[in-house]
C-alpha cells in the first residue's frame, strides 16, 4: 500500500486542473432533460472534451481515449467535480455501455460505436425496463426476429434515461418462445429508426426525464448485437456491474456534494438544531469511505482483479449516502426546504438541495433496486441460501 | 377515562372520508393541475354545503361547534386524499382564531376563506384565494383584506401548495388581537398538520399494499416478498403510535403537557408519514417516482407540512422544554394538574 | 373521548398508592433467576399483594381479583412501577396463563388453578419453544398420548423461563402423527412431576433465566388440558396475543425507564455529545406514545372490542424503544458503560442499565421474532398476499 | 498511488488467522473461562514465537519494524477471534510507545506485557497480568512495575477484559518521556481498536451465514428469508466501507487529515460492529442470547471497544475539528499537504 500520488499522477491533476479551469463554461447550461437546447449544449461540451482528448481518458487512444489508468481516471473525476464542469450527457454511452463494448465487441463494433461515443457525436440511451421487467430484469418480452442479416425488433420498454433526445439506445431482446435469463440479446438500435416511438414520461417534479419507447418491426443488422446471440443476459450483467459499481457514480460527486453540505451546515450551524452536526458529519465520513473504497476496487482492478459481487455493496452505500445527504440538507433549510427556487422572484436562494433531493429518491430504485441487490449480498458474497 | 371516539365522531371521520374518495381522486387532482384553477370549485361548494368550514365555530355563530379531536379526524382525512383546496387551514385555525378574536363569522362559513401568516411559518399559502388574511405585526394580530397586501409568488415543490410573502403595513383598523392568539393558533396550525401527516401516510400504505399486491415480478406480486411487506409493516407501526398522540393531544385540554404532546403528534406524523412516503416510493419503484402515479402528490404534501407549522428542530425544542424540566412519571401520562392533586391527598 | 380519570379512578389510584407505600419493600431483592432465595422474595411478596387484594386487579373476585376494569389495572401499574414495587415473578401465570385460562377454561380449572396463581402459591413457566420450533412454534414435536383419564407427555421444551424454581408449566403437545398447526392442546404440568427433567441454560450473562425441560412419559390428569383436544394453537395464540399485546409489557414500565434516561441525561447533559439529547427525548416520546396506545386499546376492549393483529405492532414498538433507550444509556454512560456494577468496589455506580440493555436484547426475539411480526402485520392487518 | 496490500501484508494476515482459527475458538474460550486463567499459555507462547508482540518494533532492537498496517491486519485477526491475550494493546500500541521512548524492549518482545494506562481510558485493561505499566502524570509518560501499583479490579461485561483502577505515586525514577507521546498513543489505540472491531463484525456475519444456513424454521433454512438476508447484508456493507478508512488510516502519515480518518475508522468500525453483532443475535435468537453460542463473545467486546480508546462522542467531536474547520473537496481523499502543493503548482 503506498497512499501517495506518484509525481506523474500529480502532474496529470494538474494538467486536468489547468484544462478545466480553461474551458469550464462560467454559467451552468440549462438541463439536459427539459429541452433541446440544454441537451444541445451539453453536448457541445462533449465534444469540447473530446477535442481536448478528456472525453473518456481510460479508453484506448484510437478510440478517442488516452490509454490512461483507474487511478488517472478518479484524480480526473475528481477534478472534474471539482471544476464543477457540465454533467456528462452520454453517460449511458460512456460509462455503462463503452466498458461492455470494448469487453465484449468486435474490433468493428469498437471502431464503429467508440469513437463517435467518446466525441459526443452520438449520445445513447439506456432501453433496460419493460412495463413488467424492472427489478426483474429477466421478465424482459421485447422480441428479436431474424431475417437474414437484419434483426427484427418488437416490445415496449420504459424508464429509458436520455431517450428523449438521444440518437441510440441499447437493450435485451429475447428470441420469440425463450424464457427468463436464456435466449437473450443485447442489440443496438437509432431511436430515429423506423418503427420507434418516443413517448417522454414525466419525473414526479415534471420534468421529462424518462421516455417509454415503442418498438414495431424495428429493423437493425444483426451486426448490432453485443456479445454473442442468446448471451445478453452475461454482457447486461456485465454492464450492470459498471452501473452500479464503480463507473456510472464517481465518489468525487458525492464528496463534492458533502462538501457543499458542511458549507450550508457552518452558514447556519448557530440556528440547527444540535442533532445536525452528526448528520453532516457522517455524510462527509460516508462520501470519503466511498473514495477510499473505489480506490481500493480500482486498485484491484488495475492489477488485474475483477469486479464482483461488491458493485452492490456500492449501489446500496452510495445511494444511501446521497439520500441522507439530501435529507439533511432540507432538515437544514427548515421551512424553505420546500421552495423550489425556481422562481425568478423566489426570496430566498436555497440553492439545488431539493432537485438533489428528488434525484437522490431514485438511488435506491434504479440500477436494480437495493432489495435486489441485498438479495445478490446475501446469496453471493456470504453465500446464503437462496 | 374513555379514549375511545364516539359513534358520532366516527361517523363524522367516515363522512367526510368519503365525500372526498368520491371528488377528489387522483385523477380530480390532476385534471384540477391541467385546468390550472387553484380550486375545485365544486368540491369546494360541496365542502362548505356539508358545514366543515364551521366545524370549530360557535353554534351560536352558526357553527357545529366541535372540538379538536373532529378538527384532527377531518383533517387527516384531507391529508389522505391530499387535498388541494385550504380547508384543513381555514376551519381549523383561521376560523377558531377570529371566532376567539370575536369577528363576525358569516363569510368565513359560507365559502370565503381567510389565510394565516402566523410568524413560525415563513410564507403564507393560499393567500392568492382567500378574501382575508390573519397576519402578524409583532405580538398583534391584524385581519387584513387581500386587497391591501401585495403577494410575491414562491414555488413549492407541492403543486397544489400556493405560497405567498406578503408585504403590508400594520394599521390599528385592522388590528383584531394581541399575543396569546398567536400562541393557541401555532398549537392549532401543528396539530391540524399533524393530522394531515398521518392521513397521508396511512394514504402511501394504502396505495402501496394494492400495487405491491398487483405488480408482479419473478412470478408472483412484489407484496409476497418479505422486504416489500417490511417496508410497509415498519411504516404502519409508525402511524399506529402516532395516531393515539395526535388524538391525545387533540382532546386535551391547554397545559404544559399538551402542549408538548402536541409538538410530539407533529414529530411522530411527520416520522410517520417520511416513513411512508418513502416505502411508497420504494415499493412503487420507478413508478413511485413518476408524475402519473399519485405517490409523487402525498410525498410533496409531506415534505411541506414536515417544515410548516414549525420544523421538527422547533418542536424538540417544545418537547425539550417540558421534558428536561417537568417531573416525569409512569402516572403523569394525562392531565399534570389532576396528578398534583392525587400526589396531595396521598401525602 | 374524556381523557379525564373519573373521581373513582382518581381514589383508586389514592389507594394503590397508599397501599404500596405502605409495603413495597425498602431493599430491593435479590433478582429471582439466580437463587432461590431471590424466587421465594418475590414469591412471598406475591403473597403479601394477594393479601392486600391487589394480585390481579382485574380478574374476579372470587378467583382471587377485584373484578376492576383494564383502564383500573393501567393505573395500577403506573403505580406499581412509580413506586419500584419488585418484579413480578409470577408474570407467565398472571399476565399469560391466567388471562387465557378466564377465557378457556371449565369453572373446576378455573377454581383449581386462578387462586393459586394469584396467591404466588403456585408460580408457573411458560414452555413454549422446542430445539425445532422457536419463531416457528406450529413445529412443535412434543407428544401427548392418552392413557384413560390421563395424558402421557413426552418430549424436549427449551428457552423455559422460569422453569428452574417454579412449581408449574404449560406448553404445547401434539397428537402423534399429527402436523403442523392440528392435534395440538395446551397442557399444563408440575415441574417436580416423575419424568420432568430440569436443565437451567445460561444467558450470555452467565444468569440461568431460561432451562431446558425434558419430558419422558409425564403423566397428568386430562383435565390439565386447555381448551379442546386439539384446539392448542387457537388457545395459545389468545395468549400469544397478551404476551406481545398489552398485558406483559405495561407502559407504566417503560414511562419510569424513560424518566430515569431523562434523570441521568439531565445530570450528564454538559458533557455528552449534543446528539444525545434527542435520542433521550425519543425515548420519552416513545414511551409516551406507547401509554396512550394501550389506553386506547384498553377502552376498547372495556367497550366490547377484541384485540387482533395490533398485538403485532405493539411488539414490534415495545421492544424496539426498550432497546434504543437502553443503547442511548449506555451512550450517556461512554467509557463506563461496560462495567457490571457488580462488584463491590467498583469505582462507579452505573445502575442497572447494563443489565436493562442485555435484557432488551432479547426483546426483538423473544414472544414470536420481529421478523414474524412484521408478517403478520402485513398479512392480517394490511392483507398483503402471503 | 496504490490501495493494495502486499503479498507480505496478505500472507501475514492469513497466517495469524489461521493461527487462532486453531488455538482460539469458541471452545477454547470457554475452557480458558471454566479454568479461571487470566490467559491461555500455550497460546500465548506461540504468538511471541510467532514474533507478534515485536510486530511494530524496530528491527535493530529484535523485533519485525513493520508498519500500522500490519498491526492493523494483526489486529483484525485477533477481533476476529476475540483473543483473550492482550495482544494488540501490547504490541501495537504499548511497545511503539516504549520503543519511541528508547526503552530497551527485550522483554517485552519475549514474553512480557506492559499495560497501557491512557489518560481518555478511565481504566487500565490487563494490568495484572502485566509486567509494568505505562501511566500517565499530566503531560509525563511513566513507565511502573507492577509491584509498585496498586489495582482495584473493576468488572467488565466482557470476561476476558480484566479492568482496574490504578493508584500509584509518579516519580522522577519511572518517568519516560512526555506529551506528544500519549497523542500517538491514542491513535494507535482508537485505529487497533477499529481494527479488532472490523474482526468481530465480520465474525458475527459468518457465525450468523453458517447458523442461518443450517437452522431449519417453517420447512426451509432461516438463511432463505429475505428478512434474514437483509439483516447479514446491511451488516456486511457498513464492515466493506469501514474496512478501507481502517487501511487507509493506518497507511497514511500524521496529519491533520489523517487523524480525522483515524476518529472516523474508529466511528465506522463501531457502527459496523454494532449492526452485525446486533444482527447475530438477532438471527440466531435465543441461541445468540445464550451462554453456549459463541455470539455473545462478540457482543461483549464490541460493547466494550466501542467506547475504549475514545468514544464515539469523542471521536465524532474530532472528525468535526477537522471537517468544520479544513479546506474539503473531492482532490482531498489522500495527503493534504500534497494536494496543496498542486494547487500552489496550478496557480
Amino acid at each position: 500500500m503506498d497512499l501517495r500520488y506518484t509525481p506523474a499522477e500529480r502532474a496529470f491533476r494538474a494538467e486536468v486542473r489547468q484544462w478545466l479551469s480553461d474551458h469550464v463554461p462560467a454559467e451552468p447550461f440549462p438541463d439536459f432533460d427539459s429541452s433541446v437546447e440544454g441537451f444541445e449544449a451539453h453536448r457541445q461540451w462533449e465534444r469540447t472534451l473530446h477535442a481536448g482528448g478528456w472525453g473518456m481518458v481510460t479508453w484506448p487512444v484510437e478510440y478517442g481515449g488516452r490509454g490512461l489508468d483507474l487511478i488517472r481516471w478518479l484524480i480526473f473525476e475528481e477534478e472534474y467535480y471539482r471544476a464543477g464542469a457540465p454533467l456528462r450527457v452520454n453517460q449511458n454511452g460512456i460509462f455503462l455501455l463503452g466498458p461492455t463494448l470494448i469487453d465484449y465487441g468486435t474490433p468493428e463494433q469498437k471502431a464503429r460505436f467508440l469513437p463517435a461515443m467518446a466525441a459526443g457525436d452520438e449520445i445513447w440511451a439506456q432501453a433496460w425496463s419493460e412495463p413488467s421487467a424492472g427489478s426483474d430484469l429477466a421478465g424482459v418480452r421485447s422480441t428479436l426476429g431474424r431475417d437474414g442479416d437484419t434483426y427484427v425488433l418488437s416490445g415496449h420498454k420504459i424508464w429509458s434515461s436520455r431517450a428523449v433526445h438521444a440518437d441510440w439506445a441499447f437493450g435485451l431482446f429475447r428470441e420469440p418462445g425463450s424464457e427468463r435469463h436464456k435466449g437473450l440479446s443485447l442489440v443496438f438500435f437509432p431511436l430515429d429508426a423506423a418503427g420507434v416511438t418516443v413517448q417522454p414520461i414525466a419525473r414526479l417534479d415534471g420534468k421529462p426525464v424518462f421516455a417509454e419507447l415503442f418498438l414495431d418491426e424495428v429493423r437493425v443488422p444483426v451486426a448490432n448485437r453485443l456479445g454473442e446471440e442468446g448471451q445478453g443476459w452475461s454482457v447486461c450483467m456485465s454492464t450492470a456491474g459498471f452501473e452500479r459499481g464503480l463507473m456510472l457514480r464517481s465518489p468525487a460527486r458525492f464528496q463534492v456534494a458533502a462538501a457543499k453540505l458542511v458549507e450550508l451546515y457552518r452558514g447556519r450551524a448557530d440556528s440547527v438544531e444540535p442533532e445536525i452536526r452528526a448528520r453532516v458529519l457522517q455524510a462527509w465520513m460516508d462520501a470519503d469511505a466511498y473514495a477510499l473504497s473505489i480506490y481500493a476496487t480500482a486498485s484491484r482492478l488495475m492489477a488485474g482483479g475483477t469486479i464482483g459481487p461488491e458493485t452492490s455493496t456500492n449501489k446500496i452505500f452510495w445511494s444511501e449516502l446521497d439520500l441522507d445527504l439530501h435529507k439533511t440538507a432540507l432538515a437544514i433549510l427548515g421551512a424553505e426546504a420546500e421552495l423550489t427556487g425556481a422562481a425568478p422572484d423566489a426570496s430566498v436562494d436555497i440553492g439545488d438541495w431539493l432537485d438533489g433531493y428528488i434525484f437522490s429518491l431514485a438511488g435506491p430504485i434504479y440500477a436494480g433496486a437495493n432489495e435486489i441487490q441485498r438479495n445478490i449480498i446475501a446469496e453471493r458474497m456470504l453465500g446464503m441460501p437462496r | 377515562m374513555d379514549f375511545r371516539l364516539s359513534d358520532e365522531q366516527q361517523m363524522l371521520a367516515e363522512m367526510v372520508g368519503q365525500m372526498l374518495a368520491e371528488t377528489c381522486t387522483g385523477a380530480d387532482l390532476r385534471r384540477l393541475l391541467d385546468g390550472g384553477e387553484p380550486r375545485d370549485a365544486a368540491r369546494w361548494e360541496q365542502i362548505v354545503a356539508l358545514g366543515l368550514p364551521g366545524t370549530m365555530a360557535p353554534e351560536t355563530a352558526g357553527g357545529s361547534g366541535l372540538g379538536a379531536v373532529e378538527m384532527a379526524l377531518i383533517a387527516t382525512a384531507c391529508g389522505y386524499a391530499a387535498l388541494p383546496e385550504p380547508l384543513v387551514e381555514h376551519a381549523g385555525v383561521a376560523v377558531p382564531l377570529l371566532a376567539a378574536a370575536g369577528i363576525d363569522l358569516g363569510p368565513a362559513l359560507s365559502g370565503s376563506t381567510v389565510a394565516v401568516g402566523h410568524p413560525v411559518n415563513p410564507f403564507v399559502a393560499d393567500a392568492d384565494t382567500a378574501d382575508a388574511l390573519l397576519l402578524a405585526d409583532r405580538d398583534a394580530v391584524h385581519l387584513v383584506p387581500r386587497e391591501q397586501v401585495t403577494l410575491v409568488h414562491q414555488p413549492s415543490i407541492d403543486p397544489f401548495r400556493r405560497l405567498f410573502r406578503v408585504e403590508w403595513a400594520a394599521s390599528p383598523q385592522t388590528r383584531i388581537g394581541v399575543g396569546a392568539l398567536w400562541q393557541e393558533t401555532l398549537d392549532r396550525g401543528a396539530l391540524s398538520a399533524a393530522a394531515q401527516l398521518l392521513g397521508l401516510a396511512q394514504r402511501s400504505v394504502d396505495l402501496s399494499v394494492a400495487y405491491a399486491s398487483d405488480r408482479q415480478q419473478f412470478g408472483k406480486p412484489i407484496g409476497s416478498f418479505q422486504a416489500v411487506k417490511h417496508h410497509l409493516a415498519n411504516a404502519q407501526v409508525k402511524i399506529e403510535f402516532a395516531r393515539p398522540v395526535i388524538l391525545a393531544a387533540a382532546a386535551m385540554p391547554p397545559s404544559p403537557l399538551a402542549r408538548a404532546r402536541i409538538s410530539h403528534a407533529k414529530l411522530a406524523a411527520t416520522a410517520a408519514a417520511e416513513t411512508a412516503t418513502h416505502a411508497a416510493v420504494q415499493v412503487h419503484g420507478a413508478m413511485g417516482y413518476s408524475w402519473e402515479v399519485d405517490v409523487h402528490f402525498l410525498l410533496k404534501r409531506s415534505l411541506a407540512l414536515a417544515q410548516a407549522w414549525g420544523t421538527p428542530a422547533f418542536h424538540r425544542a417544545r418537547v425539550a422544554e417540558h421534558v428536561l424540566s417537568a417531573p416525569l412519571g409512569a402516572d403523569r401520562t394525562f392531565d399534570a394538574g389532576q396528578i398534583e392533586e392525587i400526589h396531595r391527598e396521598a401525602a
